[in-house]
């Protein structure tokens, strides 16, 4: 068990939706969940997840932590705002499932390989390096996140896609070399370094 | 009676004029109606035609008279004569509106205009204006009783209004119910807090109204009398006797929780299990603070099972839900979080049933942090220090459970409704005839009534389903069978104390009403104004006791003689004892055997060569009537052969219209009247019922005519059969022709 | 109708002539008091006339129509304005200054409701006693049971050869297209607004395409669907292609319990929705077929019998869901439902030949301007008022089913007398 | 006329030589045209984008984006921060009406801010280029310019998400919105019935979930040929790219042979309002739209 982890669970027992409310972003909300399900049903990736967006609030209230923060249910988000729009209580559900998704990661629950939780770490220190994405980077690092030799496979099956955005200006070779990047890159290092470390304090977490 | 005057009015607007020969109407009036002023209008309804008609009253002296025009549900306004007797021959919508136009009927619809009018002109000259009932019952007091929320809102609501009020209340003190409760749910914006009862400020409010007399530790050991004169005799704890003279009554006896020891599988009888009430007593106990246990430890985790005992359809408990419950248990749960937030409660739930704006009390429960589960408990294990509740969560579709400090059962509400009239008159049917176990039982009956009524029905207002002292009827919520009784509250139908309120001002307003009323000798609902009242001759009574044992409204007792005793003021006109008689000495001033069975016998009877039929309806005048009439308004033509009579109530069918009727050789009876049943729709209750039930007899008196049983059928009628009516009318009709003409014919 | 003479500080006024209106304004005068009556449309009824059956006994609210329509006739206490609304009230508790609109009916109280004006025109109006589902003369008797039984000329053909049909026709000389509006003041005592409530616009529930899919309906219009006197004549015919709907899915809190729309519940709708599930069996007994997509069902009291009784109906079923969208099958029109069935987490996505919103009450008054005396919810429904002279009855006062709203108004009732009571008190003191 | 000035907020994918370079091309062309000025945001940064959130705290994006806002609230004064892509739009806005709404968090981000040397106020409001000419400009305002109006084009409108949704477009609803149809109609084309309008192309999941958002831009284009359409049109910079990009991977995959071209509106306005194939980026398409090509050369 994580050190984060094994110091949530000392710290909240099993009161798990106490734990989600202060740890959580917007998971103050999670309580006002009626069970209409229609979040459930708005979700263009439904058919591919095993808990819906309101099954994982009833299972917040009935306090099974390790079976949510387990689920990989919550990256299967596409961030599509249906179920917010649509919700009869307000909730900001596709927030909460970022909130816990982002909260499994950061007590390392999540399921070894998770493909969505692997590119965003991807995606985030790549935009952290620089203060932009770097696209071809970006995309390369991805066919490698499995190792060289996939890697290579995954370059090959996309290399005519990969081409034509060459080709039709929209895949920059040259940004390998450099490439975009924010001047003031440093102090931004710094200043998300210091958004983690007042959260933290906010959430009590080390 | 020299002075009267008849006068017959015949209208030829309308389109009437057109298609109806009116001079030969007028001729009819005059020779087979014998009306002393006959006169025809172009326009009758109009100011001019009124005018006319007034005049005739004023100075010619009019007091009786026939209008033939329209239906008697049109033209209202303009057909408004108070002085007179009327009768309204249905020459529109009767005749005009539903024969075929053109020459060819030109035949069957002037004898059917001119049947119309010799029925109005024989109906009025039976019929007398009602002088109203002249034993006038005067008192306007207003009798409460139960002193719960419901009863001082009855009470306090009828005194502001003015009228004396006493109010019995058989514990020590004013509250009932509401005195066990530590805060209400919320009744107004922005409903989301339990709020103060209120009681203590109301109680004092009661106890200080000049116009409110309150009897505490006292109950009700006898109701006699009728509204305007209810003699009430009040039985003090102490075994002191008190007569109050009261116009009407108020019954709010409420209702009592259904007991948690019947409900052993959820823990019921066990430590740590509680029913609302229960956590009522403890929050009281802890008055904002920490809420105990009975073994003094702090509660810090509470269940609640919604819908214990209730919505039960194995027969076992309650099938029915309380309403309440659900806000009731939120209001509870809040009691824990206000006090302190880390308390866990959970709710478990099947429906969670908070109507209206309780949605916004459900938020913000849910904002406390109260849990909801929706689930079905399968058990409570309450062994040592907490309560294991095992159920399915139908959300994670899973069995588990729950640990818990206590557990609240929600509970519903059983009525305290008195005595079940069935089981009493079978109790005293025995008991009258001699069995002592039938005596002993009936006394402990007479302890569970509420108010103890000598009416020959028996002594607590007649039940609905399930024990409630509710009206059957959705338009009419107080329309009970016992006039100028009136049931509030829970003790009528399951509900929340914002509903009892509201229900207990209503029958405040009811109950004045009835004793307004009863002061003018006027009908109440639904025949409300009817100065009319039933009449009998006792002289040829033979206390056959079917109208005292029939009447829908147990307005009819029995003195020592069996004769009945009319009690005019319970009475609401549906002539059902008139029906009843087998004598025929009911009746009423404008409505009597001769004032239906004259119409009957003065329609033109065609021999039997003739190939027209003759069928008589009696059409009851609140649904079936409307609805022909609506066939009319839609120009659905049906058969001119028949010849309708509105009635009261079919339950005021006297059997000797059907055999008058077949002796005067018509071919066909058919008899329309409300649904009957469970789901009755008579709002006299029983009269579709009895009718059917006396037509079922009358068989024997077929057959010893020699006729078929179908020449006499009943029919149910809904008031939007305005299409289906026809089809019924020309249906029976082609089944009679089919039959042939009647035998009866030309032996009069 | 000069009913400002006659108006008095002993006089109540009640706003509203549905069943709630006309209950408050019956028990008051059969109390003997004088009671004002104005109603908006040119009949009374209100909601209730238009609906075909009632939970729980499956009885027709015309029948009640018919017993209150007779009180009010043998009643002189009550007198009716009919097309008439409230425009101002002045003045405070005992003493009200009202003032009241009454729209022109270009038809006089002569008239017999004998038809020929409506035989005579040809121009047609959206029936809104059908909630526009067909259309009707624009010289018409609203509806068979319609009181006062006076026909109404729209005012679409007034000023057009139309309207001159109609006038030449009346044999009576009933119809005067010269009639104008008229405002009129009174004084009153007390004052009940019954002023009822209608139904949530169901096109603003867009995943639900009510604006966009022929065969989604509201539960009203389902109402006049099933009745023998609606459009359809009693057969339930879906509005797309005619073709009978005998696979009907019933939509629950559709714009209730929604922060996107109503906030409240509004009570009666799961009642209405299982009461529907019965004029499908009644139209085609085990060949019907009703689906209830639900949140919670809320047959509160004795109506759980009801609830009970269409549970054991094989042709019903029922699925805990909120729907999450509606889309067309484009071959054969039929509405196709996508949601969770949340008890278990099953998804489905089913076709239906016809959908039923089980649309929410909104007050009436929304977007009225009313005294600022008024004290409303924060769903806009009427809790009384500051000075206690006026009174919310039936659904004005809170979303409530026929019974409730009967007891409402006859509270109301005597909460009015009381201040007119008080009112003539002080006036002999 | 002065023109109208924004504090321009391109976005990672919108840069040179990036997914959505052809954007950047196209709008230069038809802001001339409609006078409106776009001036860059100094020194701009990545809003985090809808997936950041896997690593990224919810108070590190907060602050992402606020850099962004301050910037543009120091550096360009009193000018709207407008951005081309959806994404950044939305972060964008989130973060401005969260700050807005808690004094803590605006207090913990400027903490954080402080790190760069900025302090956000709060007084910048974040709109999206749909909105300035929907809302600035207006329908007629659109249609002026038009010299080569797109005629007989069938045009499927891909709202997609994020334009849409929480926020959307004032007066909009989120079933079916109907700006991308009228800035069809504006500049002279037909709008075809497409009822995968709002539909989810499976945003970032196109990464490492292929198959699943396959499937969504699979029924997104196969519903556009239903509907007659020889073009989809799209308002947002992922749904351009997944739309188009994974079309021969699923032809690839479920031998199906969509050939369907995906452009932006500002594509379909330069050609309209004169510009060239090259002005309008049309090169920049992976699937090329021949069509509107051939009305460019024209």
């Amino acid at each position: 068990m994580s050190n984060a982890n094994s110091q949530a669970v000392a710290r909240y027992q099993n009161n798990f939706l106490k734990e989600v409310e202060e740890r959580v972003e917007d998971g103050h909300w999670v309580k006002m969940c009626m069970q209409c399900g229609v979040c459930a049903g708005s979700c263009p990736l439904g058919n591919a997840w095993e808990h819906s967006p309101q099954k994982i609030f009833m299972m917040i209230r009935a306090g099974k932590r390790e079976e949510v923060l387990r689920s990989d249910s919550m990256w299967m988000c596409t961030s599509c705002y249906n179920c917010i729009v649509r919700c009869p209580r307000q909730l900001p559900i596709t927030h909460i499932m970022h909130g816990l998704a982002h909260y499994a990661n950061r007590l390392d629950m999540v399921p070894k390989g998770q493909p969505t939780r692997e590119i965003a770490k991807i995606f985030w220190n790549n935009l952290v390096k620089t203060g932009r994405v770097n696209e071809l980077k970006f995309s390369l690092s991805m066919y490698f996140k499995d190792g060289f030799v996939q890697g290579i496979k995954n370059a090959l099956a996309m290399q005519s896609v990969g081409l034509g955005l060459v080709k039709a200006g929209r895949l920059n070779p040259m940004e390998l070399f450099g490439g975009h990047k924010c001047k003031d890159s440093g102090a931004i290092k710094k200043m998300i370094a210091k958004a983690r470390e007042i959260e933290d304090r906010r959430h009590g977490l080390t | 009676m020299a002075d009267n005057k008849f006068a017959a009015y015949i209208c030829s607007g309308c389109g009437i004029g057109d298609a109806i020969k009116v001079p030969q109407l007028e001729n009819i009036a005059k020779k087979e109606g014998k009306m002393a002023i006959i006169k025809s209008h172009h326009f009758l309804c109009n100011a001019e035609g009124v005018q006319m008609i007034n005049d005739d009253i004023e100075k010619e002296g009019v007091t009786h008279v026939c209008i033939a025009a329209c239906s008697r549900r049109a033209k209202t306004e303009a057909f408004h004569f108070p002085t007179v007797a009327m009768s309204r021959a249905n020459l529109r919508e009767g005749v005009l509106w539903i024969v075929s136009q053109g020459e060819a009927h030109d035949e069957v619809r002037q004898e059917m205009a001119a049947d119309y009018v010799r029925m109005g002109c024989a109906e009025v000259k039976k019929m007398n204006l009602p002088a109203g009932n002249p034993n006038k019952a005067e008192n306007k007091r207003i009798l409460v009783v139960g002193g719960g929320m419901s009863g001082m809102t009855a009470a306090i609501e009828a005194a502001e209004t003015g009228y004396e009020t006493v109010l019995v209340e058989k514990q020590a003190q004013l509250g009932g119910w509401a005195a066990n409760l530590w805060r209400r749910a919320p009744y107004k914006a922005p409903y989301a807090e339990p709020q103060d009862t209120g009681l203590g400020a109301l109680a004092a409010r009661v106890s200080s109204h000049p116009l409110i007399k309150v009897h505490l530790n006292a109950t009700v050991a006898e109701t006699a009398g009728a509204p305007g004169r209810f003699n009430v005799k009040i039985a003090q704890e102490s075994g002191a006797v008190t007569e109050e003279m009261v116009g009407a009554i108020v019954q709010t006896t409420g209702f009592t929780s259904y007991d948690i020891n019947n409900l052993p599988e959820l823990g019921g009888g066990q430590a740590n299990v509680v029913d609302q009430a229960g956590l009522e007593a403890m929050a009281r106990a802890a008055d904002g603070k920490a809420i105990k246990r009975a073994d003094g430890k702090e509660i810090k985790s509470v269940v609640f099972l919604q819908c214990a005992g209730q919505r039960d359809d194995s027969g076992k408990h309650l099938p029915y839900c309380s309403g309440h419950c659900c806000a009731t248990s939120i209001k509870q749960a809040m009691y824990f979080k206000n006090a302190n937030p880390d308390i866990d409660t959970v709710i478990v739930y099947d429906d969670l049933r908070v109507p209206g704006m309780g949605e916004d009390f459900y938020r913000s429960a849910q904002e406390k942090g109260v849990i909801f589960t929706k689930g079905k408990a399968s058990g409570v294990e309450s062994g040592g220090d907490s309560c294991k509740v095992n159920f399915r969560d139908l959300i994670l579709d899973e069995d588990t459970s729950l640990n818990a400090d206590l557990v609240v059962l929600a509970t519903g509400q059983v009525p305290n409704a008195g005595v079940e009239l069935d089981a009493w008159s079978k109790v005293t049917t025995e008991a009258d005839g001699g069995s002592a176990e039938a005596k002993e039982k009936q006394a402990e009956m007479k302890k569970v009534s509420v108010l103890n009524m000598t009416y020959r029905q028996g002594p607590d207002m007649p039940q609905f389903k399930y024990g409630f002292a509710d009206s059957h009827f959705i338009c009419f919520p107080y329309e009970t069978r016992r006039t100028g009784i009136y049931a509030a509250g829970p003790v009528r139908r399951p509900m929340d104390m914002l509903q009892a309120t509201e229900d207990a001002t209503g029958a405040a307003m009811k109950a004045i009403q009835a004793v307004e009323n009863a002061n003018l000798g006027r009908a109440a609902h639904p025949r409300s104004g009817d100065l009319s009242y039933p009449i009998v001759r006792l002289e040829g009574c033979t206390q056959c006791k079917r109208c005292t044992v029939e009447c829908p409204f147990g307005a009819i007792d029995e003195d020592e003689r069996r004769f009945p005793v009319f009690n005019e003021q319970r009475c609401r006109r549906c002539g059902t004892c008139m029906g009843a008689c087998p004598v025929r000495v009911i009746s009423f001033e404008n409505y009597s055997v001769d004032t239906v069975g004259s119409q009957i016998k003065s329609v033109d009877m065609p021999d039997e060569f003739s190939e027209k039929p003759r069928i008589l309806i009696l059409a009851c005048e609140n649904d079936a009537y409307p609805a022909l009439d609506m066939a009319g308004l839609s120009r659905t033509l049906y058969s001119a052969f028949v010849r309708i009579i509105p009635v009261r109530c079919l339950g005021s069918v006297n059997t000797i219209w059907i055999t008058d009727a077949l002796n005067a050789g018509y071919d066909g009876v058919m008899m329309m009247g409300c649904k009957k049943g469970d789901d009755y729709q008579c709002h006299f209750v029983k009269g579709s019922e009895l009718a059917h039930y006396r037509m079922s007899k009358i068989g024997d008196t077929l057959t010893q005519l020699g006729l078929e049983p179908e020449r006499v059928v009943s029919q149910e009628v809904a008031i939007t059969d305005s299409q289906r009516v026809v089809t019924l009318i020309n249906d029976y009709v082609a089944q009679i022709t089919e039959l042939g003409m009647s035998p009866m014919k030309g032996f009069n | 109708m000069t009913a400002s003479t006659v108006a008095t500080a002993q006089t109540i006024l009640v706003v509203g002539g549905g069943i709630s209106g006309m209950t408050a304004a019956l028990e008051a005068a059969e109390c003997g008091k004088q009671v004002i009556l104005v109603e908006k449309t040119p009949v009374l009824g209100g909601r209730t006339a238009r609906l075909y059956r009632y939970f729980p006994k499956m009885c027709h609210p015309t029948c009640g129509l018919e017993i209150n329509l007779r009180r009010l006739k043998s009643n002189r206490n009550v007198r009716l304005m009919t097309m008439t609304e409230v425009t101002a009230v002045s003045g405070s508790r005992g003493n009200y200054a009202v003032t009241l609109k009454v729209a022109p009916r270009y038809v006089t109280e002569d008239c017999t409701a004998c038809g020929k004006c409506g035989e005579a025109v040809s121009a047609e109006v959206p029936n809104p006693w059908n909630y526009g589902l067909d259309n009707l003369k624009a010289a018409y008797l609203p509806h068979g049971m319609a009181y006062p039984q006076r026909y109404v000329i729209d005012p679409s053909i007034v000023g057009t050869p139309e309207g001159e049909k109609a006038k030449a026709a009346c044999p009576v000389g009933a119809v005067n297209l010269e009639m104008q509006e008229e405002t009129v003041t009174l004084q009153v005592g007390a004052l009940i607004w019954a002023t009822g409530w209608r139904p949530y616009d169901a096109a603003k529930i867009q995943p639900y395409g009510y604006d966009r899919f022929p065969n989604v309906v509201t539960s009203l219009e389902f109402e006049r669907m099933a009745d023998p006197h609606g459009p359809t004549g009693g057969k339930i015919l879906r509005p797309g292609d005619g073709k009978e709907a005998k696979n009907v899915a019933f939509i629950q809190c559709a714009g209730s319990r929604d922060e996107n729309h109503l906030r409240h519940c509004s009570r009666i709708c799961c009642m209405a929705s299982l009461k529907q599930t019965q004029y499908v069996r009644e139209a085609f007994g085990d060949q019907g077929k009703s689906t209830v997509y639900y949140i919670d069902i809320r047959a509160i009291d004795r109506f759980e019998d009801f609830y009970q009784m269409v549970q054991k109906d094989a042709t019903v079923s029922f699925v805990k869901s909120k729907v999450a969208r509606i889309a067309e099958n484009k071959e054969n029109g039929n509405p196709i439902l996508h949601g969770v069935d949340t008890e278990g987490y099953k998804r489905y996505a089913t076709e239906h030949d016809l959908v039923v919103l089980a649309v929410g009450m909104e007050p009436e008054i929304t977007g009225v301007k009313l005294p600022d005396d008024v004290i409303l919810d924060s769903s806009n429904f009427i809790e009384g008022s500051q000075d206690m002279g006026m009174f919310g009855a039936g659904a004005a006062s809170s979303p409530l089913d026929v019974n409730r709203s009967v007891q409402s108004a006859t509270a109301a009732s005597l909460r009015a007398i009381q201040v007119i009571h008080k009112t003539a008190s002080t006036e002999a003191a | 006329m002065a023109k109208r000035e924004y504090a321009f907020y391109p976005g990672c994918s919108s840069q040179k030589g990036a997914s959505a370079a052809n954007f950047s091309t196209s709008i230069q062309l038809m802001n001339e045209k409609l006078e409106i000025q776009l001036n860059e945001i100094p020194d701009w940064n990545c809003c985090g984008a809808s997936i950041g959130y896997g690593e990224g705290s919810e108070l590190q994006r907060l602050v992402l984006n606020a850099r962004n806002l301050a910037l543009a609230e120091t550096k360009l004064p009193g000018q709207d921060l407008v951005s081309g892509c959806p994404a950044c739009w939305l972060s964008t806005r989130e973060a401005a009406e969260r700050l807005h709404g808690s004094d803590n968090l605006m207090a913990d981000t400027n903490e954080a801010l402080k790190e760069a040397g900025l302090n956000f106020k709060g007084t910048v409001k974040a709109r999206h280029m749909v909105e300035v000419l929907v809302e600035d400009i207006g329908f007629a305002g659109l249609k002026a310019p038009v010299v080569k109006p797109l005629e007989d084009m069938k045009i499927a409108g891909y709202v997609g998400c994020q334009t849409n949704r929480p926020f959307g477009i004032a007066g909009e609803s989120f079933e079916n919105p109907m700006y991308l149809d009228k800035m069809i109609e504006t500049v002279g084309a037909e709008p075809v019935a497409f009822d995968q309008k709002v539909t989810c192309c499976g945003g970032a999941l196109a990464f490492s979930e292929p198959d699943k958002s396959q499937k969504q831009i699979r029924d997104i284009v196969e519903a556009a040929y239903d509907g007659g359409a020889e073009l989809i049109v799209t308002p947002c910079q992922l749904c351009q790219a997944n739309v188009e990009i994974y079309q021969s991977e699923i032809n690839k995959k479920k031998g199906t042979k969509l050939n369907m071209p995906v452009v932006y509106y500002s594509q379909l306005m330069s050609v309209a309002y004169g510009g060239s194939a090259k002005q309008a980026g049309l090169n920049g398409q992976l699937i090329k739209a021949e069509k509107l090509e051939k009305i460019a050369s024209k």
